[in-house]
């Protein structure tokens, strides 16, 4: 009834075959990989530099018909070598999802499922350079899933997302200083004792020993 | 009426949590809407870069109250992935069946909210009664009410009791029962229809492109399922089909497919329940110690640098993902990086946008069709 | 509007079977009605649905089966409902915390593996720090404490070799009437510490066969015969636990191989007015001794075994 | 004419009138006594059947709790009278009788600690429990959770009044005394039984309507002046609302008073009565459209779109708290009993009894003047006790909340034409089918509605023909598709069978 193995390791050769003929020589590898759990079930796992992520998305989005962008992961390596001290973690799923014609439903047969219908997941890494001022571009106009996402991950974690519109901040506070983003390594969590948490929970009385951070 | 703003909570009836929704009205229709998260995000990601593999489930049970098993089990799957476990397969058959469980326990929670919304105050008692049953159940495998603390990476915590197999037998056929009740109650109450049908119209190409998973495309008539698509655990071993449901326009999904899609899904659930129970390596009435081999396997605790982990998972509001970097403090003992894919958080901004030209009466009618949860959403 | 092929908007629909399923469950609450629609529908009681139930709830029901016999109930006054038809009008509130569940239906009672209070047997415990090690919030802390070192003073067939009393160290006395004190201490609902078994005070000076000591609970120094005095210690190994950090995630009962640490199925007693009573030191976390009194015995046995062997080995070496 | 056994207010006229008469019996006044005597006696009568109606109300109240508790597979609230026994500090803790002005309250306090004495719980174990709760007495209670309502009408009353800060505050304080006193005022026109009433104008049909028409002013007023958007919606929903189904009312109420040709509502009880058939049984069309009207005019789920508290928080009141909130609630239970004891009137023959005709005039073993002297009263609020069941609390806990423009849709579209039938229909009843030498004012009723030389055929033929209409609508016709829907998901079409995309 579920996909099978065989399926998704051809349709992963298939796609992985089809970026390195678009896209070979241009610095973006691609590879099939497996997860370690019972099904070892394959994905494409592809690298890219960020000059080339706009072209890269536009073609899986409207020629390997990646449609749904799931999460988008920045982390922060500040003791990274130089040309990776971020990295941003795309994954993408390709659903066989149409729109259906009233009063109908498909019910897809695992085994008849081909091509670009079968069901994919796709990582796609950019390591981005060991500076201040980490940047991608922004896919927000090809996956609209890609929007918040995006938005979540430069307010967590500080990656700069050229070209999104209407950039703001998710999670954190609307009036979070301009800079802070919580997942960057920097940021420490500490213990707070007793004293700390309970007799001073809004934190007036540390107020001057925390005056250094930046919250 | 000139157009005005009004905003509808953090603290409001509709919003089934802590958020905001902004909506401009025209009279009664709605004009525009914004969507304002974040109330209660507690940092879960970066407390958990501080904690080691085990230490980390409850924090995820915690995500959302209501689903606190499927979170749990969501990133137990990433740090299996991680780590590179082979789970012994009767702890997979345990934790399917508590994955169901929760889903029934979550999807009962999500009609008795769903209820009240809609202006039918009998249904959320039914529910909460019905809720119970898996309640107690899932009290009898984790020791708590919500937060289980269940399942450990490699296995469970520990087996099922023995005699949990004929009460949760038991109670499933009796829920069956109970599942033909709501629908008298609802599908054959005209009001209920006429609220529903017609309203809050979601494509099923719109809603893969803007993130939306789970029951919410399935009710656009696409059997798009994880379990289904990147078999996990051992759903392919047991006997169900994704619950999916035929929309009746070309423009997609309206709130009566979702609230019938997450009918079906209950259905499907008791009936992978009965097939898995009955399937369980072991014997279902056996009991094995904790720690014994068939329910837990031995597991690393440290992950190398450079590992990965991904789960992508079938929560009860659509997929959850765990992506875990390895190599974090105490050489590789905690994680470096973990996050977080909730289903809820892309979802909530897409539903606001759906909302746009229908009546202010089908804000909580839509809003509740797809099913919010702002543990989850937060983080 | 679209019309959805199995589930039509029509009159019949209006009111018809809404009407009909909320009549057939509110009749079902009702006790003889409620039998005959129960066994159609399917009524949900645990009373009526035996398989529902674990064997030892089974058991308790089955006991107690005057629980629907409302007049054999005891009920606080105030759940006395009428006094005409008390079968239709039996309560269901239960009026926490002056009742409490388990009374009223002994087949709802808690169950055994349930993530309660925390409980520790602190004389079993090693100080190994596994609990404080896997606790995701850091709400456990090792401390030490005055206390009787039990391992010492054991008596009967594992008993200790005791210690010498010594200038500067600390004794204790056993109180009068502690057993009946904690006989009545309801360990349950209590949200204070276990009765004080003992008197602690720090020896002065010693002659023969008495002590002088002070006592640390009033300051005052009385002699007292040393027959009557225990050894006791201020390092013995004790903990914090910030119960109002705590998540009950049951993490340190696993991580314990001794089985000293374990979580209760209680629920109650872990209330304060500030947040500092909710730092629970090992007072409020022991266990009583009769309550666990086999797990602190087998444990004690054997280490008492352990110890004995230690010493006649060293006795031996030194005779040698 | 056969009026209830019990005349209430000739008794009470009678009593006034003599004990005034002897009082100012030589005195100044002795000219004045028969207006005196009057004025009082109307004052009494007027209290005292209003007191009854009020009182008699904390009947509905309950009845919800208890009926929607069991249709919700709960108990309800089994709160005794001693519940409401709360107070606090120390020893004189529950005594609050010694807190009211110039010993006012001693004689609870003697009742309360006779009580004690008789029936005082000795028992220990129950001591903590006594003392927190202050009750020590071990009293019974045949109505248990009756006071639940007392006890949160005494909540509401001790609550702060807060008034929004930019409110319009004198609307804002207005409007809940407008919107309670107008509802009051119809209580005046509802008749217990024919003795039994505070005042009984000719044309008191239109009166009870004229006064339910005010409300929605001030529920209007009330959600413009708080100054809160829900609150503004709340108040243009519900007016909205009002309109629309105003007419439809009136129009049925129209129809009551052409068939019975009077518009006063105690002699259109009488019609039921000598013309020998309730009106429910020669419109059943109009006695559906009542129903139906009244619960959107008093703002009830299905109807209750004015304060859905999903979208609206709480509709109109949301800005309300405190003893404003619980009179806007009060006049809102006010007004669905008034609704209940017009319906019993109009169509449920009011103070008869079922057969009251046929039974009561029998003379065997005096089995007629027995029925007969069954207090019409009790018969009134007992009818319309179910009506409320029957029709308020089920309808509420049974259906789900309808939306505003299809509320407004159903009012103009389905409900305004099958009025307007409604007093077409009645026309013609009274006009052609109505013979009105068979009435009869005697104990044994009349037989105003042959045909044909048939007794009763018209209330049959009629009765027959809506049942049966209604049986025709309720023949489920897609039980088909009900099986689809249960295993639509694995039997409707194999699996693979469909390509995605196409049809």
């Amino acid at each position: 009834m579920a996909i099978t193995l065989e399926q998704n390791v051809a349709a992963a050769n298939d796609c992985v075959d089809r970026i390195e003929k678009r896209f070979g020589g241009t610095g973006i590898t691609s590879s099939v990989e497996h997860h370690s759990n019972a099904h070892k079930m394959a994905f494409v796992r592809i690298t890219t530099p960020p000059q080339h992520w706009s072209a890269l998305a536009k073609w899986l989005r409207f020629d390997l018909d990646v449609n749904h962008c799931s999460m988008i992961t920045g982390t922060h390596f500040p003791e990274g070598p130089s040309d990776r001290g971020w990295e941003v973690a795309y994954h993408f799923m390709r659903q066989p999802v149409k729109n259906q014609a009233p009063h109908t439903h498909c019910v897809h047969v695992a085994e008849s499922l081909k091509g670009d219908d079968v069901p994919m997941e796709f990582e796609v890494l950019i390591p981005l350079e060991n500076n201040d001022t980490p940047s991608v571009p922004s896919v927000q106009n090809i996956w609209v899933g890609a929007d918040w996402n995006e938005k979540e991950t430069w307010d967590l974690v500080g990656i700069q997302f050229e070209g999104h519109e209407n950039m703001h901040r998710v999670l954190n506070p609307h009036d979070s200083p301009e800079g802070f983003h919580p997942l960057q390594k920097q940021h420490k969590i500490r213990y707070h004792d007793y004293n700390e948490m309970y007799d001073d929970a809004q934190g007036f009385a540390r107020k001057p020993a925390d005056e250094g951070r930046v919250k | 009426m000139a157009q005005m703003w009004i905003t509808m909570g953090p603290q409001h009836p509709m919003t089934h949590g802590l958020w905001t929704l902004r909506v401009k009205v025209d009279g009664e229709t709605v004009v525009d809407t914004e969507a304002e998260l974040g109330y209660i995000h507690r940092g879960v990601e970066k407390i958990c870069e501080s904690r080691d593999f085990t230490q980390v489930t409850p924090y995820c049970d915690r995500l959302c109250y209501v689903s606190a098993m499927t979170w749990a089990n969501s990133y137990i799957y990433a740090a299996e992935d991680l780590l590179e476990v082979e789970v012994p397969e009767r702890a997979e058959y345990i934790r399917l069946i508590a994955a169901e469980c929760q889903r029934l326990a979550s999807h009962l929670m999500w009609l008795g909210a769903y209820g009240p919304d809609i202006g039918s105050l009998t249904l959320m008692t039914w529910c909460m009664r019905d809720r119970e049953m898996f309640l107690d159940l899932l009290q009898e495998l984790g020791g708590s009410r919500m937060h289980y603390n269940y399942p450990r990476v490699g296995g469970v915590k520990r087996d099922i009791p023995v005699g949990f197999a004929d009460r949760l037998i038991a109670k499933i056929k009796l829920f069956e029962k109970r599942i033909d009740e709501y629908e008298m109650m609802l599908d054959e109450s005209t009001i209920w229809l006429v609220r529903l049908q017609g309203v809050g119209y979601a494509q099923a190409e719109d809603m893969v492109n803007a993130g939306v998973t789970g029951p919410n495309i399935r009710a656009a008539g696409v059997n798009y399922d994880v379990r289904w698509a990147h078999p996990y655990s051992v759903y392919d071993q047991v006997d169900w089909e994704p619950a999916v449901e035929k929309p009746t326009s070309v423009k997609g999904a309206d709130c009566y497919d979702r609230y019938r899609v997450r009918m079906e899904e209950m259905r499907q659930s008791c009936r992978m329940i009965l097939d898995a129970i009955e399937k369980i390596p072991g014997g279902k009435n056996t009991n094995y110690a904790n720690g014994d081999e068939m329910i837990i396997a031995k597991a690393p605790t440290r992950a190398p640098e450079g590992a990965t982990g991904f789960s992508n998972y079938e929560c009860t509001r659509g997929a959850s993902q765990f992506y875990i970097q390895g190599g974090g403090d105490g050489r590789g003992k905690n994680p470096y990086r973990l996050s977080i894919r909730s289903p809820m958080f892309i979802t909530i901004p897409y539903v606001a946008k759906t909302m746009i030209g229908y009546k202010v009466a089908d804000i909580p009618a839509i809003m509740g069709s797809f099913d919010p949860c702002i543990g989850e959403t937060d983080r | 509007m679209p019309t959805h092929p199995h589930a039509r908007p029509n009159f019949r629909n209006l009111f018809w079977y809404p009407f009909k399923i909320t009549l057939i469950t509110a009749l079902r609450t009702f006790p003889f009605l409620g039998k005959r629609f129960g066994k159609k529908m399917g009524a949900y009681h645990n009373t009526s649905h035996p398989e529902f139930l674990d064997e030892g709830s089974r058991a308790r029901a089955k006991a107690s089966a005057v629980m629907n016999d409302v007049e054999k109930q005891e009920f606080a006054p105030d759940r006395v409902t009428s006094d005409l038809k008390p079968t239709l009008w039996k309560p269901q509130t239960v009026q926490y915390p002056y009742e409490r569940l388990e009374d009223m239906e002994p087949w709802l009672f808690v169950p055994g593996n349930y993530n309660g209070r925390i409980g520790v047997i602190w004389e079993t415990c090693t100080a190994c720090k596994m609990c404080v090690n896997i606790c995701p919030n850091d709400c456990l802390h090792m401390t030490t404490e005055l206390r009787v070192d039990v391992l010492d003073s054991a008596e009967g067939e594992y008993g200790g070799y005791g210690v010498d009393l010594e200038v500067g160290k600390f004794a204790a006395k056993k109180l009068d009437d502690v057993a009946e004190a904690q006989l009545g201490f309801n360990h349950v609902t209590a949200h204070d510490d276990v009765p004080q078994e003992w008197r602690f005070g720090e020896v002065l000076d010693l002659s023969s066969s008495t002590a002088t000591i002070r006592w640390n609970d009033t300051g005052s120094e009385e002699v007292v015969e040393q027959t009557d005095l225990l050894t006791a210690d201020d390092q013995i190994v004790s903990g914090r636990i910030d119960i109002g950090r705590c998540m009950f995630c049951g993490l340190c009962m696993e991580a314990c191989g001794f089985t000293s640490f374990f979580m209760t199925n209680e629920y109650d007693g872990m209330s304060g007015f500030t947040r500092q009573d909710l730092w629970f030191d090992a007072s409020r976390t022991r266990v009583l001794p009769s309550v666990h009194q086999e797990a602190v015995d087998e444990e004690l046995a054997k280490r008492a075994i352990k110890e004995r062997t230690k010493r006649e080995k060293k006795a031996a070496k030194e005779g040698n | 004419m056969v009026d209830d056994a019990y005349d209430l207010r000739k008794f009470l006229s009678g009593l006034v009138e003599d004990i005034v008469h002897s009082a100012v019996e030589g005195t100044a006044l002795e000219d004045n006594a028969d207006a005196l005597s009057f004025g009082l006696g109307t004052f009494l009568v007027v209290n005292v059947v209003f007191l009854m109606l009020f009182f008699s109300q904390f009947a509905i109240l309950w009845i919800e709790r208890k009926a929607v508790a069991r249709m919700q597979d709960r108990y309800g609230a089994t709160t005794a009278l001693r519940s409401l026994w709360v107070g606090e500090n120390g020893t004189t803790a529950g005594e609050w009788w010694n807190m009211l002005p110039f010993g006012l309250g001693k004689p609870i306090g003697a009742v309360h600690s006779w009580l004690n004495k008789k029936f005082g719980n000795r028992d220990e174990k129950f001591a903590t429990v006594d003392r927190v709760n202050n009750r020590s007495w071990m009293g019974f209670t045949i109505l248990p959770g009756f006071f639940q309502n007392v006890a949160d009408g005494m909540k509401f009353l001790v609550k702060e009044h807060m008034v929004p800060q930019r409110a319009d505050r004198l609307i804002f304080e207005v409007s809940p005394f407008l919107i309670v006193s107008s509802t009051l005022l119809i209580l005046g026109m509802i008749p217990l039984s024919s003795g039994i009433y505070a005042t009984n104008p000719d044309l008191s049909i239109l009166y009870a309507i004229a006064i339910f028409g005010i409300a929605p002013i001030g529920v209007f007023f009330a959600g413009w002046s708080s100054n809160n958007k829900y609150t503004l919606i709340g108040g243009i929903r519900s007016a909205a609302q009002l309109t629309a189904y105003e007419i439809p009312l009136l129009l049925t109420l129209l129809s009551v008073a052409i068939l019975t040709g009077t518009f006063n509502i105690i002699e259109s009880i009488h019609f039921q009565h000598s013309a020998g058939v309730w009106n429910i049984f020669l419109m059943p069309l109009g006695a559906a459209l009542f129903l139906v009207t009244m619960i959107a005019e008093v703002e009830r789920v299905p109807f209750d779109m004015p304060e859905a508290e999903a979208e609206l928080v709480e509709g109109w009141w949301t800005e309300y708290g405190g003893m404003r909130f619980g009179m806007l609630f009060m006049a809102e239970y006010i007004r669905t009993y008034a609704a209940c004891f017009l319906f019993t009137h109009f169509f449920l023959g009011g103070w008869h009894l079922p057969f009251h005709g046929t039974i009561g005039s029998i003379e065997l073993l005096g089995i007629g003047a027995a029925y007969q002297l069954i207090p019409g009263a009790g018969v009134t609020l007992i009818k319309s006790w179910l009506v409320f069941l029957i029709v308020f609390v089920w309808a509420r806990f049974a259906l789900a909340r309808i939306r505003t423009d299809q509320i407004l849709e159903f009012g103009w579209r389905m409900l305004l034409p099958l009025a307007v039938l409604q007093v077409i229909l009645a026309m013609v009843y009274r006009l052609y089918f109505f013979d009105a030498s068979g009435m009869d004012d005697s104990v044994s009723g009349g037989m105003a509605w042959d045909l044909f030389g048939i007794p009763m055929l018209v209330p049959i033929l009629t009765t027959l023909f809506w049942t049966g209409l209604f049986l025709v609508y309720l023949n489920d016709e897609g039980k088909s598709a009900n099986e689809e829907r249960m295993f639509h998901v694995y039997t409707v079409e194999p699996a693979g069978t469909v390509v995605p995309g196409t049809e």
